[in-house]
């Protein structure tokens, strides 16, 4: 029996992450009750920032690709890249995640968020249908309980839907993985490819591996479990779920795709496609008509999810580029938008829809602002990354010979305009509720400050942000 | 065909009946008690099968983990609640429960004409395996080298699940006062 | 290898699996719904297996194990939500959960 | 000499501006003086130049001087040209001296006016606009030029704004000489793509090369441009309603100056109507049916400005005649003398007015020979002036354009015909007026009005207006006798040169038979106005046909105007609004409906959401088996 | 030194949002900042070489290099001068706001200045998606200042300028994506021309809305009329401009080929909206309505220009786009102090104006006289260049454009007798008074450089050089 050799450097932002966890969940019990909040989002903050700056050092240092662990997780740019980005997103639901939850769990918590990142980082790199199945299963269910965590009613139902619609999916999912396994009799993704048993069998699976990853992306038809969760779940959680989950999920199906079944790209490109169409009409046109904030954001995911398959359709080292670099700012732009919306949730006491915006923006001009940011990064202005995320992805599928995919994302931008604008109108041209006093929300102002930076800073620090996406695109086998 | 085949042929045939049989009583008791004693021979029926598919470490697995310990939570819990009548295709709409059983005869359908097609050809072959295939000693084996991050990262998933377990559970104790 | 073919068992898979979905997809109490997603799983764990046998190699096995961790994973995580959604005194049934919609 | 010019052109501006700038820091009448003070300097100025041409030989008469490049893209450019010519000076001394006169007659005339102020800025505007048309050295200049006329013209008919009549005028008058420059610019265009320049020298000689089409189309072009400022047919009913403004503004404008800039552009542009015949003789026919229509018309006119207005149409309608047929001296003389008497003729109606308290009718007038004496001896210079008898100025003038039109064969016995008639009316007309406001016993009005007999003339501005012209109107005409002496045409021969020369039995012929023509129309009047010897026929019909003035307004209201305005509104009411502005409303609602259908399907129902998982995987799965 | 002007009003914009200024002190300095921008910009003309045709003050900074974009910057001799006329209108603007008084002075006159650098931007862009983004830039301000400080209708009014505008420029960011891909760069200097008229058809889109031409001014009337003055004339006066620009430097020196092939359609679309937007503006009912109408007819004519194909319309464009910038931006002010006045605009209740009022009447007049093109102004040299220009293509066109310079007498004289003249309206009281000096301290100076520019269109016209960009 051999002991495989362990890159432990590789998974150095994982074991971060658990080890956050687990400190935080310790202090749960052995720190005194007044000081388990201060240190369990300290401890995990350090364990957010630290993992940050392994997968920033992995990055650096995976020039050249390799396997992890008998080829179960892949060492390269493209996970480093996808940690990196799901580190960051975590650190900034931390700050938002301050004064979170209002119960006991405190330690938990923050436990359990360490945890699910730490699954995401891991599925990020994961390059074997048991690892991937496992990875997904591993922070799926950390965000079950934490959706539930709080207590609260919409944060159960949210968690009991979440959890049976995610359970289903994965269940797809894994019989997908099994016809695949009965094709090829392999597991490892690269061996999958390899082995040129593009049967129906392997369709066939692929079918289902693509209804389990599509689930996770929150793509249309697959997507109707979002609104409810977001809306439901706890605003921090949301915005953490919205950014990395749609990262490591985009990013895995990339990966899966294109290294495990380059024989039928054929039918997965045309799939994604059609996905993309799917999500981008049914995420915008069901936006409009929201009031909810965090609905609205949450088909607004719906719809960035139809333009982030927009690049994984295209198929191409250009696409994989567009993918991670969109990632970027979408992520920020999320956390961004949820965690303004969580600061005005605190404020009024009461979940918040168009009406509680009101006037926001003149009461709290920095959050105004930022969520302003935000509405314009998601609909792709310019002055935002979200421009130069669009376009490259745009351009990918224009390169892949796509134009009708342009059109359609084009059209698509045009009608999300009308909400994204709709919750700009209720900041600035509405008289709200006579506003209080804001409490001070230091935390939550960093994030957004940190998520505000990003999405304007990757508009205009383009180069260097797309020469990392690609170096990690160069990665995958395209 | 000898006998030893003709004898695993009717262990098969009953094995999945049962399997199959149980399946169906499971989504179809009203009464949710019923329907985890119906797993249970589920469970155990599929036992039988991985038995016939030389899979011993892992029937034994199904017999004590799921059976003995999952099944028996779910009983804890019902028996907590109480069991509440919850007749099947009842509730929303009509087009809802057709679309259902389209849905998921269409999955089903459509999964077995994969394998039916593909059943005279790769799927007829299975590989000779050696003395030990699916014992405790490889299984081992394969979990401690090959599979090492999978035996991690089952822990840690079952780790989670026991801190929600724990959160979930104990949180509304604490409502409740 | 004595008995039927790998397709057979496959088949019953398949069956499992459909059965399983059919019941997330007509019951209304989680409990059941929970063991219909139980059934999908043994389902898919019964194709791996098969799969494992046909190819002689471990890795179906292994795979099928850690799926029985994540089901028990899922159960436990299930019905601690039903446990408390229950002492908070909701409707144990999916259709009434609909305060989240639109 | 040149320098001179850029003084006479820049001096009106420059008080116009500074009226203009000073706001009230200038009191109205030093607004007054200083506009009479530039006009008058203007003149000076324009009188150095026409001396120190005078002085050259008369191939060296015209200068060219160029400010500055005007407007230029790609090889196309205009500058600031200024042509100093013997047809330029002429109309240079011509503008700028009635100007001065008719300036300062305002003076007394406008006294009192709360807004005399801007009532100077708009003439010193105006005098410039009209020295910038008759200086240019090109087309796009004089085009200018001309429009500026045109706005000065709209200002000062609108000037008492708060009368809805005179705003109505003002705009009509604006935009029918919109349309003419509309047709004029298109005629530039052309003159551009065919010939390259618009400088009146190139592009003249460019022209003979030109197609006969293009030729035709060019000069059309123009003569709609002068058409409409000249007030002819058929762009001519805005001059009568153009007497709302001020009177010395109809004086000014309406009759001296810019009116007959259609007949100066005709003349100038001699080139490229002699290229194009058939314009040519348009152009002489136009001017014909203009000067009988405008004469009948005036015959049963009562407001006195708008018998001397129909009158000046008529007297443009013999330049234009003049022009058509080539006897451009005699045009361009007779445009000379007109300028006096025509202007005498307004400046004296305007101390009737005056006195009158503003009262422009003649049926309310009468008598008016004995109260107003020396005022009357003015009006009567100027009637006969008008009627053409010797040896008023008119006499020389409107005589040698008759024996030019006898000489000029083709056509021209039947427009000598027409214009011999329109002699005749002309007397009658010019009379009946004289006879009804001056004639008889004063009215109760009258005497209401006018006090002190025989104290006319109130202001010594108005006085030297009124005295100068008439002395003018007399001696103008002495200038030239085509039978005896020609030193107009001698002057203007080295710009253009006459196209038909009269015999000396023509013009003597013409002479005595337009002169007893003349006295006839006299007699006539005299006899049906004043003695009452003749009954004025009524012929109901031709009455009203007249007093409608041939149903021009009505139809062009009923061609143009009503089509354009009900466009305006069923495009209002049934495009715009609804189409163009609700069509994005509409789209949004759509949308916004389909959202809230997409919305709905998401139930809450959670079955529902995986059922969408399921039926989704299966529909991909069997499209992907079906596909394999 | 281009960069520079793009620069200054964007960190003025931060000064102001950033620092707790006082009312007064916020519109200070944001008038000052736009002040001193003017001068920046004559600074600029002080050091460029008017004879020279090509691009100059070029400036370049590789942005990502992978789709070949580029930050790069310059002007063109004409774009100098739709700079120019920028900086002047939106430094009057500014301190017409100024004057009148806007509440949150800070975030007002923070976007004010904001949406300058980013005008300033389009107009020296050398780079596709610079150009975009300067482009889209615009917008974000716009949406605010119309949304924020407008009229009562102002949310639907700013709903529909952003559907619309958004519209046509994302179908022109799905055509600079096709267009930068295919010539490998998006630098507008490097790529060469395209023959797509698809593409072709995308770009015009967007500066078809933003112009507006007929049938896609469906945003106009809403916009001018719910927004504040200064912005109805910012909108008019130089956001239209930007479709100057992108028509010019992009639809038709890109794709000479689609842009000859379909002249025929763009001017009859721009002949009917000129002729359409002349004859509504005869019927709207109000002040605003006929400047916008008029708006309408004079971008038509512009784009008419544009598409002529020859130097005398496309320098006369520039021409007229310069003089209808200033001229719009007088009247739309003049609208707003008679609106502040009167408290309407409404036509049939004003008039008698003239009477008491010289310096309005003047002023008015004045601007007027050179809306409605009278020869001899600005305006007028800017339409006789087009007109001239399109002959050559067709008679006809300049027929459409002689008769619609007749329509656009007939309304410019009703908007000003409506106002001036007649017997004083219902609101005409004792109450209204005359321009107030700070006023005439904002308008003199923009009649001020009509009547110059009336005096010498050649400054521009002559030293625009618009037609050789297209050699």
């Amino acid at each position: 029996m051999t002991t495989p050799q362990i890159d432990w450097f590789a998974l150095s932002p994982i074991l971060a992450l658990l080890s956050s966890g687990s400190l935080a969940l310790l202090g749960a019990v052995l720190v005194p009750a007044g000081w388990r909040r201060p240190f369990a989002f300290g401890v995990t903050g350090i364990g957010f920032a630290t993992a940050f700056g392994f997968a920033a050092a992995v990055f650096r240092e995976s020039e050249q690709a390799g396997g992890i662990v008998a080829d179960a997780m892949r060492r390269d740019r493209w996970y480093a890249l996808a940690a990196v980005i799901v580190c960051g997103a975590g650190f900034l639901a931390t700050l938002v995640s301050w004064r979170e939850p209002e119960s006991e769990h405190v330690g938990e918590y923050y436990a359990l968020l360490s945890v699910a990142a730490a699954g995401m980082v891991f599925l990020a790199g994961a390059s074997n249908l048991m690892t991937i199945f496992l990875g997904l299963e591993w922070f799926s269910i950390a965000l079950y309980i934490l959706c539930a965590v709080g207590g609260a009613a919409a944060g159960l139902e949210a968690g009991l839907k979440y959890l049976i619609i995610g359970s289903f999916g994965s269940a797809i999912l894994l019989f997908g993985s099994a016809l695949v396994y009965g094709a090829t009799g392999e597991l490892q993704l690269e061996a999958i490819g390899a082995t040129a048993a593009g049967d129906r069998l392997t369709v066939a699976g692929l079918a289902l591996i693509l209804v389990g990853l599509g689930f996770k992306a929150s793509a249309a038809p697959f997507h109707m479990w979002t609104p409810d969760v977001y809306q439901g779940a706890p605003t921090p959680v949301t915005a953490f779920m919205s950014a990395a989950t749609k990262t490591v999920a985009l990013v895995l199906a990339y990966r899966v795709l294109v290294t495990a079944f380059p024989q039928e790209e054929g039918f997965w490109t045309a799939t994604i496609a059609a996905l993309a169409v799917a999500s981008l009409a049914i995420g915008n046109l069901a936006a409009l008509v929201q009031r909810d904030v965090k609905r609205l954001l949450a088909y607004s995911s719906v719809s960035h999810a139809g333009f982030m398959l927009i690049p994984l359709a295209a198929a191409s080292p250009l696409g994989g580029r567009a993918l991670l670099f969109y990632l970027i700012p979408y992520s920020a732009m999320s956390i961004g938008a949820f965690a303004v919306v969580a600061a005005r949730e605190r404020e009024l006491g009461r979940p918040v829809d168009l009406d509680g915006l009101a006037g926001m923006g003149w009461e709290r001009p920095f959050l105004g602002v930022a969520l302003w940011v935000f509405m314009l990064g998601f609909a792709g202005l310019p002055l935002t990354g979200g421009f130069v995320g669009k376009l490259y992805a745009f351009s990918a599928a224009y390169d892949a010979g796509m134009l009708w995919l342009v059109i359609v994302g084009v059209v698509a931008t045009a009608v999300s305009l009308y909400y994204y604008l709709g919750v700009v109108r209720a900041l600035y041209m509405r008289v709200g509720p006579a506003g209080g006093s804001s409490p001070r929300e230091p935390m939550v102002h960093a994030a957004v400050a940190g998520a505000l930076a990003v999405t304007v800073g990757s508009f205009f620090g383009v180069q260097p942000l797309i020469e990392l996406a690609r170096d990690a695109a160069a990665t995958l086998p395209f | 065909m000898d006998a030893g085949n003709i004898l695993v042929w009717i262990v098969w045939f009953v094995a999945a009946f049962a399997c199959l049989g149980s399946a169906i009583a499971v989504i179809t008791f009203t009464n949710p008690f019923y329907s985890a004693l119906s797993l249970i021979a589920n469970l155990g029926s599929l036992a039988v099968l991985y038995l016939l598919l030389s899979a011993e470490f892992v029937a034994a697995a199904q017999v004590l983990v799921y059976a003995g310990a999952v099944v028996v939570m779910f009983l804890f819990v019902i028996a907590y609640l109480g069991g509440r009548a919850d007749v099947p295709w009842a509730g929303g709409p009509t087009w809802q429960a057709v679309a259902a059983a389209t849905a998921s005869a269409a999955l089903l359908l459509e999964i077995v004409v994969v394998i039916a097609l593909k059943a005279g050809d790769r799927l007829s072959d299975p590989a000779t395996v050696r003395e030990g295939f699916g014992g405790p000693q490889q299984i081992g084996r394969l979990f401690l080298s090959d599979h090492l991050l999978a035996f991690e990262i089952t822990s840690i998933v079952l780790l989670v699940a026991a801190v929600g377990g724990v959160i979930l559970g104990a949180h509304s104790r604490e409502r409740a006062d | 290898m004595l008995g039927p073919e790998i397709a057979w068992y496959l088949s019953v898979a398949a069956f499992l699996f459909g059965i399983g979905s059919l019941g997330v997809l007509v019951r209304r109490s989680p409990l059941i719904v929970l063991l219909s997603l139980e059934i999908m799983l043994n389902g898919a764990n019964l194709a791996l297996i098969g799969c494992s046998r046909l190819y002689g190699g471990g890795d179906g096995q292994i795979f099928a194990l850690a799926v029985m961790a994540v089901a028990a994973s899922e159960v436990v995580v299930g019905l601690g939500l039903i446990v408390a959604m229950a002492r908070r005194g909701l409707a144990l049934d999916v259709d009434r959960l609909t305060t989240l919609r639109g | 000499m040149i320098t001179a010019a850029w003084i006479a052109l820049a001096a009106p501006l420059a008080a116009a501006v500074a009226i203009t700038l000073a706001g009230t820091s200038i009191s109205r009448r030093g607004a007054g003086y200083l506009a009479t003070g530039a006009v008058g300097a203007s003149f000076v100025a324009a009188a150095v130049a026409f001396v120190a041409m005078w002085g050259r030989d008369a191939e060296e008469r015209a200068v060219l001087s160029t400010g500055w490049t005007w407007l230029s893209a790609g090889d196309f450019s205009v500058g600031v040209t200024l042509l100093i010519d013997p047809l330029s000076a002429m109309e240079m001394l011509i503008v700028s001296g009635v100007g001065a006169l008719i300036v300062g007659y305002s003076l007394g005339y406008m006294d009192g006016e709360r807004e005399e102020r801007r009532f100077f800025a708009y003439m010193a505007l105006f005098v410039f606009s009209m020295l910038l048309l008759v200086m240019t050295g090109n087309f796009l200049l004089l085009l200018v030029g001309w429009g500026l006329v045109g706005l000065s013209s709209y200002l000062l008919i609108g000037f008492w704004h708060e009368r809805p009549t005179a705003v109505a005028a003002a705009k009509k008058a604006f935009v029918m000489n919109a349309v003419g420059d509309a047709t004029m610019a298109l005629a530039l265009f052309l003159l551009i793509w065919k010939t390259g320049t618009l400088d009146f020298g190139t592009a003249f000689a460019r022209v003979d090369d030109l197609s006969p089409t293009v030729q035709t189309l060019i000069a059309l072009g123009l003569l709609g441009g002068a058409v409409a400022k000249s007030a002819q047919l058929p762009l001519h009913t805005w001059l009568p309603d153009a007497m709302e403004g001020p009177t010395p503004v109809s004086a000014l404008i309406h009759a001296a100056t810019m009116v007959t800039a259609g007949v100066y552009l005709v003349v100038r542009a001699h080139a490229v109507f002699e290229a194009a015949p058939e314009v040519q003789a348009l152009t002489a026919w136009l001017g014909a049916a203009t000067l009988l229509l405008a004469g009948l018309v005036a015959l049963v006119q009562t407001n006195v400005k708008r018998v001397i207005a129909y009158s000046t149409m008529s007297q443009i309608g013999y330049m234009f005649l003049a022009a058509g047929i080539g006897a451009y001296a005699s045009s361009m003389f007779h445009l000379m003398t007109h300028a006096f008497f025509k202007a005498l003729l307004f400046l004296a109606a305007g101390i009737v007015i005056h006195a009158l308290a503003g009262e422009e009718d003649m049926r309310r007038m009468g008598g008016l020979r004995r109260l107003l004496p020396r005022t009357w001896w003015a009006f009567l210079i100027g009637a006969l002036a008008l009627s053409g008898l010797p040896p008023f100025a008119g006499f020389f003038s409107k005589d040698s354009i008759l024996a030019a039109t006898w000489a000029s064969g083709g056509d021209g016995l039947a427009l000598y015909a027409i214009a011999l008639a329109g002699v005749f009316l002309t007397a009658l007309y010019t009379f009946r007026m004289v006879f009804i406001v001056w004639g008889g016993e004063p009215s109760a009005f009258v005497r209401e009005h006018v006090h002190v007999p025989g104290r006319d003339l109130v202001g010594i501005s108005m006085a030297i207006a009124v005295g100068t012209l008439a002395v003018l109107a007399v001696v103008g005409g002495w200038v030239q006798w085509a039978i005896l002496y020609t030193p107009v045409e001698t002057w203007l021969h080295p710009v253009v040169e006459d196209l038909v020369r009269p015999t000396v039995a023509e013009d003597v012929i013409t002479s005595v038979l337009a002169s007893l023509l003349s006295l006839a129309g006299i007699w006539l009047a005299w006899a049906m106005y004043s003695a009452k010897r003749v009954r004025v026929p009524e012929a109901p019909a031709l009455r009203s046909l007249l007093e409608r003035k041939f149903w021009f307004d009505e139809a062009y209201d009923a061609v143009f105007y009503r089509p354009a305005a009900a466009l305006a509104r069923v495009w209002t009411r049934w495009v715009e609004e609804p189409l163009i502005g609700g069509s994005i409303a509409g789209v949004a609602l759509g949308t916004r409906e389909l959202g809230r259908g997409v919305a709905a399907a998401q139930t809450g129902f959670l079955r529902t959401y995986v059922l969408a998982i399921a039926a989704g995987a299966a529909l991909l799965f069997l499209v992907y088996l079906a596909a394999r | 030194m281009t960069t520079a002007l793009i620069l200054l009003p964007l960190g003025g914009a931060l000064l102001v949002w950033l620092l707790p200024w006082s009312r007064f002190w916020a519109g200070s300095v944001a008038v000052l900042v736009a002040l001193v921008e003017v001068g920046l910009w004559v600074q600029v003309v002080l050091g460029f070489d008017l004879s020279d045709p090509g691009l100059q003050l070029e400036q370049r900074q590789e942005w990502f290099s992978d789709l070949g974009v580029s930050y790069h910057v310059g002007f063109y001799a004409w774009s100098l001068w739709l700079a120019g006329a920028a900086v002047v209108v939106m430094a009057a603007a500014t301190a017409y706001a100024f004057w009148a008084g806007r509440e949150r002075p800070r975030a007002y006159f923070g976007l004010m200045l904001f949406l300058t650098g980013a005008i300033v931007g389009v107009f020296v862009a050398q780079d596709l998606l610079v150009f975009y983004a300067f482009f889209e830039a615009m917008l974000i301000p716009l949406y605010v200042l119309v949304g924020v400080w407008g009229g009562a209708g102002r949310v639907g009014a700013t709903l529909k300028f952003v559907i619309y505008t958004m519209a046509g420029s994302l179908l022109m960011l799905a055509a600079i994506v096709v267009f930068g891909l295919q010539q490998g760069t998006f630098d507008l200097v490097e790529s060469g021309t395209s023959g797509s008229t698809w593409l072709f058809l995308g770009f015009l889109a967007a500066f078809a809305v933003k112009a507006p031409l007929f049938p896609l001014h469906g945003w106009l009337p809403d916009a001018y009329r719910e927004s504040s003055p200064e912005v109805a004339a910012v909108l008019s006066g130089i956001v239209s401009k930007a479709a100057v620009f992108g028509l010019l430097r992009i639809a038709i020196a890109k794709f000479p080929e689609p842009a000859s092939d379909l002249r025929v359609l763009v001017l009859a679309l721009a002949a009917a909206g000129l002729v359409y937007g002349s004859l509504v503006a005869f019927r709207a009912p109000d002040l605003r309505g006929i400047v916008a109408y008029s708006s309408l007819a004079q971008m038509s004519l512009i784009t008419i220009g544009l598409f002529s194909g020859t130097a005398l319309g496309l320098d006369g464009a520039i021409l007229l786009s310069v003089s209808h910038a200033l001229v719009s931006t007088t009247l739309f002010l003049l609208a707003g102090g008679i609106e502040r006045r009167a408290d309407t605009g409404e036509l049939a209740l004003l008039g008698g104006m003239a009477r008491g009022r010289p310096a309005l009447a003047t002023v008015l007049l004045t601007a007027g006289m050179v809306a409605l093109a009278v020869p001899g102004s600005s305006a007028f040299a800017g339409e006789f260049l087009i007109l001239a220009g399109v002959f050559d293509v067709g008679w006809w066109w300049s027929a459409i454009g002689a008769g619609a310079i007749v329509l656009a007498a007939m309304y410019v004289l009703r908007l000003i007798s409506a106002v001036l003249h007649d017997a004083p309206g219902p609101r005409t009281n004792e109450a209204v008074l005359d321009l107030r000096p700070a006023e005439l301290g904002i308008l003199l100076p923009l009649l001020g450089l009509l009547v110059v520019l009336s005096f010498w269109p050649d400054a521009i016209s002559g030293h625009s050089f618009a037609f050789e960009l297209l050699q």
